[in-house]
């Protein structure tokens, strides 16, 4: 297979930070290449400088023979170089196709052709298997189903390079097998892809080839066919990493209940839900994207408010309008969203751990930051989170290490019910079983957890206990020793009629 | 058989479609209501107010509140916003007069003049804004103070005549309103909202507007021109103001030096009234209308009310609120 | 010392501050043509300032601390508001600074302070306007309710408030002196601050005060429109530019009601302008009163040359003059008006 | 071996932090240089200004500007505006006149009075904000007018004059200057700063009001009660408001009714030269106090070059923009 694209040693520093360093990359024609590397290794970063965001301190690229560099996106998109990126890029108040083809709007005379413009979207969607209706807004639209239109909108360029930057992140199983029929279809027509992406069993299905990164640099690039996952996860971090499903639940059969949800409904999104979450309990939430998971958390902890149903915490109903109500009984949120609703970047380590409530850490009306940073140091090292200092913009810090520190955030209230919702999305290996052996931990300390997570190994990994959710409705209740990838996939797609 | 489906397909999500226009449309009719129901009590209370020439009055009034408002949707719907274009048009307008009186110029070069010289200032605050990036606020806050500043500094601190009616200059002010009283301007009003309208529904620049206000960044990487969108939007604000420079010499005839400030309140104002939001992302140009409307049938019909000054300020304050909170009530509503 | 550098010997060393009450209308830049032909007469150096409109009392008040800061010979100042510049006042007299009062003056200031004034009455201009425009109705009351109109900027100010008080307080003299009206039947409505407590139902005659929301010509227009849909107006006043204006863009939007004679309204103003001189050829308007700017700006720089150079001054009244169709174009008139 | 290395990163990203908080002081490093610099040129170019009562001049411009800056920094930290400061602030201290006048109350009751109102204006906006979810800009914008409208309607639209100095209730003056011309009033406005500085740096409101301007959301679902939070700092511009109020009465003595629009813009204008970021989340008291400063030196300094007030004006805009754009393109440049 003929090379499209080399990148040569390419450096590149964000101010004093040097982010990559002598990096060097090739794709060629026709073949899928796995890039992959912990959080903050740089994988985004070089692709970005490939697609004309970033511009590079040094090195080369060379694109179908000729050196290039790309100022702006749309040089690069010009030359057949598009980029579906890890953070969705829509344009919320647009329809889904004014968001395809924006930029190569469909023109009568000066005016813009918005019928045209939908009947080939249409055709895009029935082409790639989509359901996807053109004419509605993007903003009403589910997670997964924005990120099936950046495919479907980097699909429609007709280009010669494609970079999916974690594409599955936010998609279910069904959604990734009908993307890796598309990107096989892209192969066929002599497309080169990059494909970035934490998740292992991917790597194997769809890749030919594999570079890892680590901490800015190339670690070497192999073919998919001559590795193991365990060769590519010590590539990426320098040891090994163990992955063992669970087999039975650890929690005694006459464990308090801690949580019960009782006729939960809002709308069309959650209907009829009850269930009970057990002391020391890792209840797993699966399902289908827009499933009504994430809903039901939000209404929980009172992000949001339900038509009806009833909450019990520790046996008591309980009345959650906001939030503060919901921390109060001891609930604690980890948002799916870590950017928009989990962290803030412009804040300190230290002002995010303490900021549900300060109270602990004034001297009369005034705060104590002294006291602030030493109980948060605390947490730091308990969950070494890796941070130069407390004092640290939260903003600096990796994806899986932000993480964390929303976990110190509710340590810190001691909440003994915990919502993690999608606790590693984007988030790398390494990072990943740290982030699992501290959710062991915190079950092992007594407090229970629901975790929501679209991701199939993750659940059948951690969970105690699995509620599978389709259209709004709970469609099964599986003990671990009873759950399988498939029985779990069929309750996920049952209908309403079924169900 | 295979298309037939797909016909049945498309119809039945036209329908969702429908839903979601016929949304939209209902915030302008819940505007267009409130607007009919502030002129029927004034109607009702004031029987100066029903007759005579309160049309023509509410017309001459909303002519350069009217370009102001329609100009200025453009970059509120960017998310930005423009302090400067009341002070922009009145120093265009005195610019206009001085060309006119000092440098005897036509009457057409003068009215030439005035769109230059205000779409220009337009062209600055964008350039400020999306390309060396300055918040809107404080950008157009400068230029706000520097277009006060010019307008005397041009002028000489005087004040500046348009040609009477029946002069023999006079002809402009038919553009506005014939000498047989009949309100010409609305015409043009109308006009010009419909090609705003299209402008903002119907072009790419329109399109990437609402993209920009929507989510900047995700235009930008999408390929799209966002700093030359993104000043398009105040240069248009800038040329709507130089409309609004004509219509006011037009209708009020001399132009004090110095003045201007507070009116882009107005304007915006009715813009926000109309349903536009302040976000960025979402506006129309029909609400624009209903909204220039609702205040300027507020300020010609309170007098009628035998109110005094102070009680109409303060009545004017209620009614923008109530009319953004209504608005975004049934936002908050439609949402759940 | 201090002293000795404000009395220059020779006026050539001499800086008069002059601080006005605004700058925007002509009004204001004839004044200022008066004081410059007085300075250039003198060979004074000349600051002519004035804050943006006649409510920016702390505008003016800066103004007038820079004034004294900068240690001039002499000041020129027309207050907006004497009490909110006692202390600044207070200061220039300690300092030895004379202050000339001119416009509407400096009423209320420091005994000893201001040493002279050159000075429009504004009351009694506001008076003799009401006079005129009395004896061009006079025949035309007694024949049910009549409403006689005025259209005012504002009426904070001293000098607006006084041209305003004054006309209503000669009007309601007037009206109630004739025998078609008689005591107690003239209502004085529209303003908190000149209303009295005679109803509207009962009484003959009705002066009816606007003053617009907001200082625009959008808002002043709608306010005499709203007075000149009234079927019973049979006068109406424009104490200044803005309200003259607004009474003629009004007027033109709803078909000629005013004029001078017939069944027109009738209608007076004050000031000049190019739209106010216009309407006073073409017969719209009855006549206005105007001041004497160019005066007023020449004799307050005389006196402050004179105070600075230590000798004795008086008060100057400016004076102010009818002017009407016939007039309008007389030598001693034209002098006075300004486009 | 590998100990060492982690170490040695740890270190240097540890100066990274150092430098961003350098960052942060360099920022009012900045802005303090160039009010150092406005303030030699017009000392270089005007004996008059070096001389006399030009610092008394310049701290007596600077009060109400001040307090009306310091209180909107809170506002404009939680990514708000208000606009209607300036009239509140006249709103308050008209009704403070009535009560002395009308009324006959002691001074100190009338002081209480403005302070209880102008905090009152500060909470409707704060709900208006916080808990009905109005824009800012346009829910102060309607409190703007109702306040405009309300000050006249309270004071009968009578200019209200408090007691002159030397009178027997003219001990209130000295709070700003004292008989021998002393402008103890700097003295207050630093204490209030001070103050100001400390409530937003170090209690939990400040720190909830940085959170909240940073990201509204992520702070209501950490279980923070945004509501209360983001509604203090509109109170805390109202309360500010206030002391502008009676600063503004100390002054300038009376109070004419309907005034007041205009004055948040130099407050604001002050904020923002001062280098806190209208999007929200940064900001700082500090250069809010050296932002005033900059804006009265201006407005004092200028006068001194014998310019007329529409060059001051001109000039002005020219250099709040140029001392935005500055702190923007500083702030761009450590990005990089
Ligand atoms: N705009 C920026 N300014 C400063 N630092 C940045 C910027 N973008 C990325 N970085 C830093 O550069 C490093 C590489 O980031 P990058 O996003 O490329 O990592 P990644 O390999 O894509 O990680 P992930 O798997 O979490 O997406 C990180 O340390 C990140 O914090
Ligand atoms: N604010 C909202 N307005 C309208 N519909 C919504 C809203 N929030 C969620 N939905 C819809 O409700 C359904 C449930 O969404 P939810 O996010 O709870 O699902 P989920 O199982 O967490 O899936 P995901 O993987 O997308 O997070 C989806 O169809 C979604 O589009
Ligand atoms: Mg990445
Ligand atoms: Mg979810």
């Amino acid at each position: 297979m003929e090379s499209i694209l080399e990148m040569n040693g390419i450096d590149k520093s964000f101010g004093p930070v040097k982010v990559l360093s002598n990096v060097s990359f090739d794709l060629r024609r026709g073949e899928v290449h796995a890039l992959m590397g912990e959080n903050g290794a740089g994988k985004s970063t070089l692709m970005k400088i490939l697609t004309g965001i970033f511009s590079k301190d040094a090195g080369k690229i060379i694109y179908e023979g000729n050196e290039v560099e790309y100022t702006n996106p749309k040089d690069a998109m010009d030359a057949g170089i598009v980029i579906v990126h890890q953070e969705l890029n829509m344009i919320n108040h647009l329809t889904v196709a004014q968001n395809v083809f924006i930029g190569r709007e469909s023109m009568n005379g000066i005016l813009t052709d918005d019928h045209d413009l939908n009947h080939k979207a249409q055709e895009l969607f029935d082409r790639l298997n989509m359901d996807i209706n053109p004419k509605v807004k993007v903003g009403s639209l589910t997670v997964g189903k924005m990120q099936m239109v950046e495919i479907a909108k980097a699909i429609s360029m007709n280009a010669k390079i494609v970079v999916f930057d974690e594409p599955s992140a936010a998609l279910t199983e069904t959604e990734i097998q009908e993307l890796f029929k598309i990107i096989r279809d892209l192969k066929q027509q002599n497309i080169g892809i990059v494909y970035i992406s934490h998740r292992m069993d991917e790597i194997k299905q769809i890749t030919d080839r594999v570079t890892v990164m680590r901490d800015g640099a190339t670690v070497g690039t192999i073919d998919t066919v001559d590795t193991t996952k365990a060769k590519i996860i010590k590539m990426m971090v320098g040891r090994e990493v163990s992955e063992t499903p669970k087999t039975e639940s650890t929690v005694p059969t006459d464990a308090e209940t801690v949580l019960q949800v009782v006729n939960m409904n809002a709308g069309k999104r959650v209907i009829d839900l009850s269930f009970e979450l057990k002391k020391g309990e890792i209840l797993g939430f699966s399902g289908l994207m827009g499933a009504g998971r994430t809903e039901m958390a939000r209404i929980i902890f009172g992000a949001d408010t339900a038509d009806s149903g009833e909450i019990y915490v520790h046996g008591q109903q309980v009345h959650i309008r906001k939030p503060v109500d919901a921390v109060k009984h001891g609930i604690g949120y980890l948002s799916e969203d870590r950017k928009q609703f989990g962290v803030i970047v412009g804040m300190s380590v230290a002002d995010n751990v303490v900021l549900t409530d300060l109270n602990r850490y004034t001297n009369g009306p005034l705060i104590n930051d002294h006291k602030i940073n030493a109980a948060v140091e605390q947490h730091v090292k308990e969950l070494r989170i890796k941070t130069p200092s407390v004092k640290q913009l939260l903003g600096n810090l990796s994806g899986g290490n932000q993480q964390k520190v929303v976990i110190a955030k509710w340590l810190e209230q001691a909440s003994d019910i915990l919502i993690f919702d999608e606790p590693t999305r984007g988030i790398d290996v390494g990072a990943k079983s740290e982030i699992y052996d501290l959710m062991n931990n915190l079950v092992d300390m007594g407090k229970s957890i629901i975790m929501i997570s679209s991701e199939m190994t993750e659940i059948l990994r951690m969970s105690d206990r699995i509620i599978v959710m389709s259209e709004g409705r709970k469609t099964a209740e599986l003990d671990i020793a009873d759950a399988s990838q498939e029985n779990i996939m069929t309750y996920a797609t049952m209908r309403e009629e079924i169900g | 058989m295979a298309q037939t489906i797909k016909k049945a397909k498309i119809k039945s999500t036209e329908s969702t479609y429908t839903k979601i226009t016929n949304a939209i449309g209902l915030q302008q009719i819940v505007i267009l209501i409130v607007l009919i129901l502030i002129y029927a009590l004034f109607a009702a209370a004031s029987p100066a107010f029903r007759s005579g020439n309160t049309m023509t009055s509410i017309m001459d009034a909303s002519y350069y509140v009217g370009f102001l408002g329609l100009g200025v949707t453009f970059v509120i719907i960017t998310g930005g916003i423009d302090l400067s274009i009341g002070t922009s048009m009145m120093c265009a307008a005195i610019t206009g007069g001085v060309v006119y009186n000092e440098l005897h110029a036509p009457v057409w070069v003068a009215l030439v003049v005035i769109m230059v010289m205000a779409t220009g200032v337009g062209l600055i605050n964008g350039i400020l804004v999306a390309k060396f990036k300055l918040p809107p606020f404080i950008a157009t806050l400068g230029t706000m103070m520097i277009t006060r500043g010019l307008g005397s500094i041009i002028s000489n601190v005087k004040t500046e005549t348009f040609p009477l009616r029946g002069s023999a200059n006079g002809w402009y002010k038919s553009i506005f309103r014939t000498d047989g009283n009949f309100p010409t301007g609305v015409i043009l009003l109308v006009v010009m909202a419909i090609l705003a309208s299209v402008v903002l529904n119907h072009t790419k620049v329109g399109r990437y507007i609402f993209a920009i206000g929507s989510n900047r960044e995700a235009t930008r990487l999408s390929g799209v021109n966002v700093v030359t969108s993104e000043a398009m939007a105040y240069v248009i604000a800038g040329f709507f103001a130089g409309l609004a420079a004509i219509a006011y010499a037009a209708t009020y005839t001399t132009i004090m030096p110095g003045t201007g400030a507070g009116f882009e309140m107005d304007g915006i104002a009715a813009v926000v009234v109309g349903g536009t939001s302040l976000a960025g992302g979402v506006g129309s140009i029909v609400g624009t209308f209903i909204g220039v409307f609702i205040m300027t049938v507020l300020k010609v019909g309170l007098p009628y009310l035998d109110l005094q000054p102070h009680y109409q300020i303060f009545i004017t304050g209620f009614v923008v609120l109530l009319a953004v909170y209504v608005d975004i009530y049934r936002n908050r509503k439609a949402n759940k | 010392g201090k002293s000795a550098s404000n009395k220059p010997t020779s006026t050539k060393d001499m800086r008069v501050e002059v601080i006005a009450k605004g700058f925007q209308h002509d009004f204001w830049k004839s004044v200022l043509k008066g004081s410059k032909q007085a300075a250039d007469k003198h060979g004074v150096k000349l600051n002519f300032v004035g804050p943006k409109d006649e409510t920016a009392v702390a505008e003016q008040l800066e103004m007038l601390n820079n004034a004294i800061n900068k240690n001039p010979s002499a000041i020129v100042l027309a207050a907006l508001d004497t009490k909110s510049e006692i202390d600044a006042i207070q200061n220039a007299k300690d300092k030895n600074v004379p202050v000339i009062g001119f416009d509407s003056g400096v009423p209320g200031a420091p005994k000893g302070a201001v040493k002279a004034n050159a000075a429009t009455d504004n009351y009694k201009a506001g008076g003799i306007v009401a006079q005129h425009l009395y004896d061009a109705i006079k025949t035309r009351l007694g024949k049910g309710q009549v409403r006689i109109g005025i259209v005012s900027q504002e009426v904070n100010s001293m000098s607006l408030s006084q041209r305003t008080g004054g006309f209503i307080d000669k009007m309601t003299k007037l009206l109630e002196a004739d025998p078609n009206v008689g005591k107690g039947q003239v209502a004085v409505i529209g303003h908190d601050k000149y209303n009295n407590d005679v109803s509207t139902k009962n009484a003959k005659a009705i002066i009816e005060l606007r003053v617009p929301a907001e200082v625009t010509d959008a808002a002043g227009k709608t306010e005499a429109a709203a007075l000149l849909e009234k079927k019973d107006l049979i006068g109406i006043y424009g104490s200044n530019e803005l309200g003259v204006k607004a009474i003629i863009n009004a007027n033109e939007a709803m078909g000629d009601r005013i004029g001078s004679t017939g069944d027109k309204v009738v209608t007076v103003g004050f000031d000049s302008g190019k739209l106010q001189q216009d309407a006073i050829r073409s017969g719209k308007f009855l006549g206005s009163i105007t001041q004497d700017p160019i005066k007023i700006g020449y004799d307050a720089v005389d006196l402050a040359v004179k105070a600075a150079q230590g000798k004795k001054v008086k008060d100057v009244d400016t004076g102010v003059k009818w002017y009407n169709k016939d007039n309008i174009d007389d030598k001693d008139i034209q002098a006075l008006l300004y486009e």
